[in-house]
């Protein structure tokens, strides 16, 4: 261990050295590689590391230029995810990916935004894969950052346009846990329930501490008293799992809407409770129909993962076309070559939006169900079709300003 | 139950005839090394985590002004840390908004003051109970804190906390604080005078007062002191330096978030305190260094970074609960008293069994984290795979040979590296 | 009615889960001072090997087998950790535990990995027993509510009835005095940590299944143990029943009152505005912080707790 | 006028009676000696003189104030200091520390953070001369917890006398020590109170006949018996309750 901190020491000291090498392209993954959701961050590093080899087989960017990506351990800490930005920098990096936590995105776009002004010669993108805050392309947005999952609103907008043909759904209670995504969520249902289905009573709307809730079942009992006919929850890792088992137990048989009911571990963690009664949007699960099973198969094999981040597939295609499209791996020229980028997946078409840089890509609302095709987590337990939203229908109104530089 | 243990190491009683050089030299040690590394490592990642390293060090200090001064336990100490952070931060917000003509150079003074009214508020209550009760208290304040950091989107931000920008406001000193490598300087200076009067704290009749409390809190009110009126102003003052390692936080991260009053939070300034040693008042700062690079470089090369902070914490709770300072202190006694010459093999011998139990250690753990996402191990041209006996053996092998020997050289009595100061 | 029905139920449900996981930690608290930090660890253990041997052997057996395991493993904790330690004082103790909690979090993870186990109950006590009101009680809570009253009576039975619990009961109320009555303390702390692990690893056992099984689990429980058992006060059993329903109910009821600080000033006849940042706040939305408001008002007023013994 | 001053002071811990109406006025500058049987309440006598507990009736006045009910810290400031049977001090402070800790409030610093201690000259002084009365120079900078039992014995008369009380209250200071050692003790508290009050505890009858001016005796928590030394040993009550079983 010693002589680990004294290299660790040391490389701080010669880092600079290795920074210049332009060969590889240097993508830093700045997400939790240890502590509580290790799991999660791991996964998604996995999902890169595939994606990224599958491009350097197929000849590398720009001209032949292979890829890297550094695996960054942030801790889901907003200061700590500084240091690493800082260090990969440093590094060379000039690609950031992150997804976990709106607060570590939020810290990121900053520290990019400043960054970039402060340092016009080693300008950097930050390329969200999973933080759905919808400030991030809205208020918040910044010329620098591109999101490649749909945000909570871009969600809701098609939960609402699946909900607006469910005319049985009369009640629907909102769930969340209390902090901005939570918040997020809530409002959004809220707002658009209001416009797309006016008759529908929102019965419940509550929100509760992250993670400290061991048991749901009060909730699960005022839900019953409602006459709850449809749950919305944005609740993620063991307070979705709990909420699920607790309705379970109590036979409280309704749909329960999930932002990450697909998760890593939920399906788990939930197991035959969740069965016909978790319903998820995303955009993909493996019963998706023009899912690539071959490469499923192959991914499954060498990551022992499931094929959960689709957008790391279209996030690092379309980071190739762009790179290709500009002939230059520099960020400045990437990012022009981005913005308002189409791309073609084996879902459909897909477009990086120019006024936020937010990208329009088809969504799926699936069931957790025991009789489908491809299983997940090796439980018996997949995902099935319910509805599927076309990339256009997902467009929400922004009121991003974006500064473009000059 | 309320005395606080009298067996962990106490501050070594300061000298009272010590000479003004002796006194000075570790100070201007202090600013030498302060000066220099900025040469030694003048890379941005350098710069980085050399200025995280320094908030932690205040910080850290602060959190020994409490429990190595005043015998106070605190499981809470984020609190302080956090509220003195948004409060610069506000006002960095502040200065750039109202144009106001302050220095986001002296922030950390705004951060000093907010943690110091904080503590004079919330531990007024808190400090009415001592040892357990206290560390109960402080518990429960800091779980408070901490959700209430999450509800009050006002003045904490939300999930998403408060941002700023330093590069505001008039110049101090003529120093751009934009480039990393600027706000190393103003780490530096508030490093150095941070310190500088904590451990002028440590002289002053309160200062002594506190050792006397922590000592022997039984006895303090037949000498003329009110015990709880002795914590409750090392507490007040603990916090407010607390406060002033937060501002330092704003400046730097230009970001907070109510994540800095977390649980994560009060206990990492908790084990670098004790890992770097209650007793010395240099101790924590050998404990934030160690623990800042541990956290941010040696996660670059395992998952397992925390696994071996446990233990290490573990390991010195169990067998040298000075911590890292007892073993300097323990050679420096050894250089005063001439006999570091006969000592040096029981030492070099002790160091040697120690390295072979770390290297089993590290080895079985690395195999062990590989166990479930695959791979291998690589070191020095060797491949270890998990699903193979072969690394697990030397593993093993090696951990029992580390394991016998430190048992041999404690057995004969060698006064080690691990003893524990007098 | 049908809320307030369910709400009794499932705060009761919920304190008698907390008092199965405190039982054995008012007894160690006691008797040895030591407020263990990694008490929900061995809770979190219980789980796992329950969720580990359940595979091979059956939950049935498991049941018992887990937490006789966990209880060895405490013994051992107590006899190569916290002895050595002891001699340095509560703080040191306290410290130790501190740190067992982080590693055995860790050493959780080396083993069974970083996401959730599919650890279930058997498909004999997933039925449901009875429904009210159109909602099922699955027999798998009333089978926690069966052990965790059992485990109350019997351990009240042990220490009021047997030579040995009367002898933990003076241990309890007068810890100093036990060594001169010639017993071997070593012997005794050993044994009392022990059994205090075996019950939160029964606990987990149990806890486990109705909850999830995964390495957070201890943590999100530890503070929480805390609360009962200051709260409850030292050395009393029925203490530590008390207020794990007490926190159970308090908890499950401000859920489901759902009434905002706001509501409530208003009831006293303060005017307020309804939706302010503070006075918009739910008391279900506080709700998990109320057992921290709880231990630190107590310990401010009342450091003894509800029927402590001796002041803490 | 007396110094210290009892009046009617009852002290019980639950259903037991420790104190049962004690009045006893200590004139100034006299040597008072408390003597007694294992359990007759003296250590609790002391406890509610001090403040260590507050006494369940009656009062206790010093100089003519009352100072019953009032925190230790208080009643030390108004000039009544105390030692303790099982040796108080402070282990990991130096002797000089523990000193300069006990004549701090008496020389007017409050809980002083602006100053340093070492630069404080009247504090050096006196806790120097301290020092130098109990005979521990050669012992200055070691930590109180490594000093010999005597001379532990030594620092706990010296932290109580240190901030100069005008009130002295020793609580069986040669408790487990050798004749030698007694005698040094004695000596050195004749020395140190000169001049003050003492009330002192204390087993020994040697030492109590050869320093008090009077003394009382206390069984199950009643004054039986005060006067001159030959008064206390000519008195029958005291000799069937006490000096007795001491002289069989």
């Amino acid at each position: 261990m010693w002589t680990k901190i004294i290299a660790a020491a040391a490389s701080v000291g010669v880092m600079t050295a290795f920074a210049a090498h332009a060969q590889t392209v240097k993508i830093a993954y700045i997400d939790p590689l240890s502590g509580p959701f290790a799991n999660v961050g791991d996964q998604g590093l996995k999902h890169f590391e595939y994606m990224a080899n599958k491009i350097n087989e197929a000849g590398g960017i720009a001209g032949g230029k292979k890829v890297e990506i550094i695996g960054l351990d942030n801790k889901v800490d907003a200061k700590e995810s500084l240091i690493q930005f800082q260090k990969a920098v440093d590094q060379g990096a000039r690609f950031i990916l992150q997804g976990n936590g709106s607060s570590v995105a939020a810290a990121l776009v900053d520290a990019v935004n400043k960054h970039n002004r402060r340092n016009p010669d080693q300008r950097v993108l930050f390329l969200n894969y999973a933080a759905v805050d919808p400030v991030f392309t809205n208020d918040g947005c910044s010329y620098w950052h591109f999101r490649f999952d749909a945000d909570a609103d871009m969600k809701m907008e098609a939960l609402t346009n699946w909900l607006a043909e469910q005319k049985a759904i009369k009640n629907v209670y909102i769930i969340g846990q209390d902090y901005s995504f939570g918040k997020a969520v809530a409002a959004a249902a809220r707002s658009m329930i209001a416009k797309k289905r006016p008759d529908v009573k929102i019965v419940g709307d509550e929100l509760h501490p992250l993670g400290k809730v061991k048991d749901f079942s009060p909730y699960v009992a005022k839900m019953r008293a409602a006459g709850t006919d449809l749950v919305i929850t944005g609740n993620w890792g063991p307070d979705m799992s709990l909420l699920v088992k607790a309705a379970a137990d109590a036979n409280f048989n309704v749909p329960i809407l999930t932002y990450y009911g697909g998760g890593l571990g939920a399906p788990t963690a939930m197991g035959s409770s969740a069965v016909d009664r978790v319903k998820q949007i995303t955009e993909f699960h493996e019963n998706v129909e023009g899912a690539p099973a071959a490469l499923m198969d192959d991914f499954e094999k060498k990551t022992s993962y499931d094929l959960y981040y689709w957008r790391a597939k279209t996030l690092m295609e379309m980071l190739k076309a762009a790179a290709d499209k500009a002939g230059s791996t520099d960020a400045t020229a990437v990012a022009a070559a981005l913005s308002g980028l189409e791309h073609k997946t084996e879902l459909g078409t897909v477009t990086m939006r120019t006024d936020n840089h937010q990208l329009l890509q088809p969504l799926f609302i699936s069931t957790l169900s025991d009789k489908v095709a491809r299983t997940v987590e090796g439980t018996t337990l997949g995902f099935k079709t319910d509805y599927r939203i076309e990339a256009d229908a997902t467009r929400t109104p922004t009121t991003c300003k974006m500064e473009r530089p000059s | 139950m309320t005395a606080i243990d009298r067996a962990l190491p106490a501050m070594r009683p300061v000298g009272v005839r010590s000479s003004p050089l002796a006194a000075v030299a570790p100070w201007l040690l202090g600013a030498a090394i302060l000066l220099a590394l900025p040469f030694v490592f003048p890379s941005r990642t350098g710069f980085t985590i050399m200025n995280a390293i320094g908030i932690n060090v205040v910080f850290a200090l602060s959190y020994n002004m409490l429990l190595g001064q005043g015998g106070m336990l605190s499981f809470g100490h984020a609190v302080w840390f956090g509220l003195g952070g948004f409060a610069a931060m506000h006002m960095m917000v502040a200065i750039d908004k109202l144009a106001l003509p302050v220095p986001v150079f002296l922030l950390p003074l705004v951060g000093f003051a907010a943690g110091l009214l904080a503590g004079a508020v919330l531990g007024w209550p808190i400090c009415r109970r001592a040892g357990t009760p206290f560390a109960m208290i402080t518990l429960g304040i800091g779980e408070l804190i901490a959700a209430a950091g999450l509800m009050f989107v006002t003045v904490f931000g939300g999930e998403e906390g408060i941002k700023g920008d330093r590069v505001v406001g008039p110049m101090l000193f003529g120093l751009d604080l934009g480039p990393q490598g600027g706000v190393y300087w103003f780490i530096a200076f508030w490093v150095f005078a941070a310190a500088l009067a904590m451990w002028a704290f440590t002289r002053t009749p309160l200062g002594r007062l506190s050792l006397a409390v922590r000592d022997n809190p039984d006895r303090v009110p037949f000498i003329g002191y009110d015990p709880q009126r002795v914590r409750y102003l090392v507490f007040m003052v603990a916090s407010g330096f607390a406060g002033l390692a937060g501002g330092m936080a704003a400046v730097n991260y230009e970001i907070l978030t109510p994540q800095i009053f977390g649980a994560l939070t009060s206990g990492n300034v908790l084990l670098m305190a004790f890992i770097g040693g209650l007793g010395a008042f240099y101790g924590p700062i050998l404990g934030a260094v160690l623990i800042v690079l541990m956290q941010s470089m040696l996660s670059d090369y395992t998952e397992g970074w925390q696994l071996y902070v446990g233990l290490l914490f573990m390991g010195l709770v169990m067998f040298a609960p000075g911590g890292l300072a007892s073993m300097v202190e323990g050679g420096a006694r050894a250089v005063r008293r001439g006999d570091w010459r006969e000592r040096a093999p029981a030492w070099a011998s002790g160091a040697l069994a120690f390295a072979v139990l770390a290297a089993g250690i590290v080895l079985l753990v690395e195999l062990a984290f590989r166990a479930h996402g695959g791979g291998a191990l690589r070191l020095a041209g060797l491949t270890l795979r998990p699903g193979d006996a072969m690394g697990w053996i030397i593993g093993i092998a090696l951990v029992s040979l580390g394991a016998g020997l430190l048992r041999l050289l404690t057995r004969r009595g060698h006064d080690g590296d691990t003893a524990r100061p007098a | 009615m049908e809320v307030v029905v369910f709400s009794l139920l499932n705060g009761l449900l919920y304190g008698l889960l907390l008092f199965m996981l405190s039982s054995g930690l008012t007894l160690i608290f006691s008797m040895m001072g030591v407020l263990n930090f990694a008490h929900a660890s061995f809770y979190m253990l219980g789980a796992y090997l329950a969720y580990a041997m359940g595979g091979q052997i059956g939950f049935w057996p498991a049941l018992f087998l887990a937490p006789v395991l966990v209880g060895v493993a405490g013994a051992l904790v107590e006899r190569y950790g916290l002895r050595p330690v002891h001699a340095n004082g509560h703080v040191a103790e306290l410290l130790f535990t501190f740190g067992l909690a982080y590693l055995i979090e860790e050493i959780v993870k080396l083993f069974w990995g970083k996401q959730p186990v599919p650890y279930r109950v058997p498909d004999v006590l997933s039925q449901p027993i009875f429904t009210l009101f159109e909602t099922t009680y699955p027999a798998f809570r009333v089978f926690m509510m069966v052990v965790a009253l059992l485990m109350f009576g019997v351990l009240w039975l042990l220490l009021k009835r047997t030579r040995a619990g009367l002898m933990i009961q003076a241990a309890l109320t007068h810890p100093h005095m036990v060594g001169h009555l010639g017993h071997n303390v070593p012997l005794i702390f050993m044994t009392v940590f022990g059994i205090g692990c075996a019950l939160a690893g029964l606990a987990g056992v149990i806890g486990g299944a109705i909850l999830v099984t995964e390495p957070g689990m201890a943590h999100s429980l530890g503070p929480i143990v805390f609360v009962v058992v200051v709260v409850g006060g030292m050395g009393s059993l029925t203490g530590a029943f008390v207020a794990s329903l007490l926190i159970g109910m308090l908890q499950t009821f401000a859920i489901a009152v759902g009434a905002s600080i706001g509501d409530l000033l208003r009831l006293v006849g303060i005017p307020v505005a309804p939706h302010g940042e503070l006075t918009g706040i739910t008391l279900a939305q506080i709700a998990p912080m109320l057992p921290f408001l709880l231990l630190v008002l107590i310990l401010i007023f009342r450091p003894r707790g509800l029927m402590g013994a001796r002041e803490t | 006028m007396s110094d210290l001053e009892l009046r009617a002071l009852r002290k019980s811990f639950g259903s037991a009676d420790i104190i049962r109406g004690v009045d006893l006025a200590v004139p100034a500058g006299e040597r008072h000696a408390v003597i007694g049987p294992n359990g007759a309440g003296k250590s609790t006598l002391f406890n509610l003189i001090s403040g260590a507990f507050p006494p369940t009736s009656g009062e206790v006045m010093l100089g003519g104030e009352r100072i019953s009910g009032r925190p230790p810290y208080e009643i030390n400031r108004r000039g009544l200091s105390r030692s303790f049977q099982v040796t108080n001090i402070f282990h990991n402070m130096s002797v000089y520390e523990n000193l300069r800790c006990a004549v701090l409030w008496s020389l007017g610093y409050r809980y002083t953070l602006w100053r340093s201690a070492a630069a404080l000259k009247d504090a050096a002084e006196r806790s120097r001369e301290v020092l130098h009365l109990i005979g521990l120079d050669h012992a200055r900078e070691t930590p109180a917890g490594l000093l010999s039992y005597a001379d532990q014995r030594a620092l706990e008369i010296g932290v109580t006398i240190a901030g100069g009380a005008r009130v002295i209250l020793l609580d069986e200071p040669t408790a487990g020590m050798s004749r030698a050692e007694t005698d040094r003790a004695v000596d050195l508290i004749r020395r140190v109170t000169e001049g003050r009050t003492l009330l002192i505890v204390e087993h020994d009858m040697g030492v109590v006949f050869g320093l008090a001016d009077r003394i009382s005796v206390l069984v199950y928590g009643e004054v039986i018996a005060t006067g001159t030394p030959a008064e206390i040993r000519g008195d029958p009550r005291v000799r069937e309750a006490y000096l007795g079983e001491e002289a069989a």
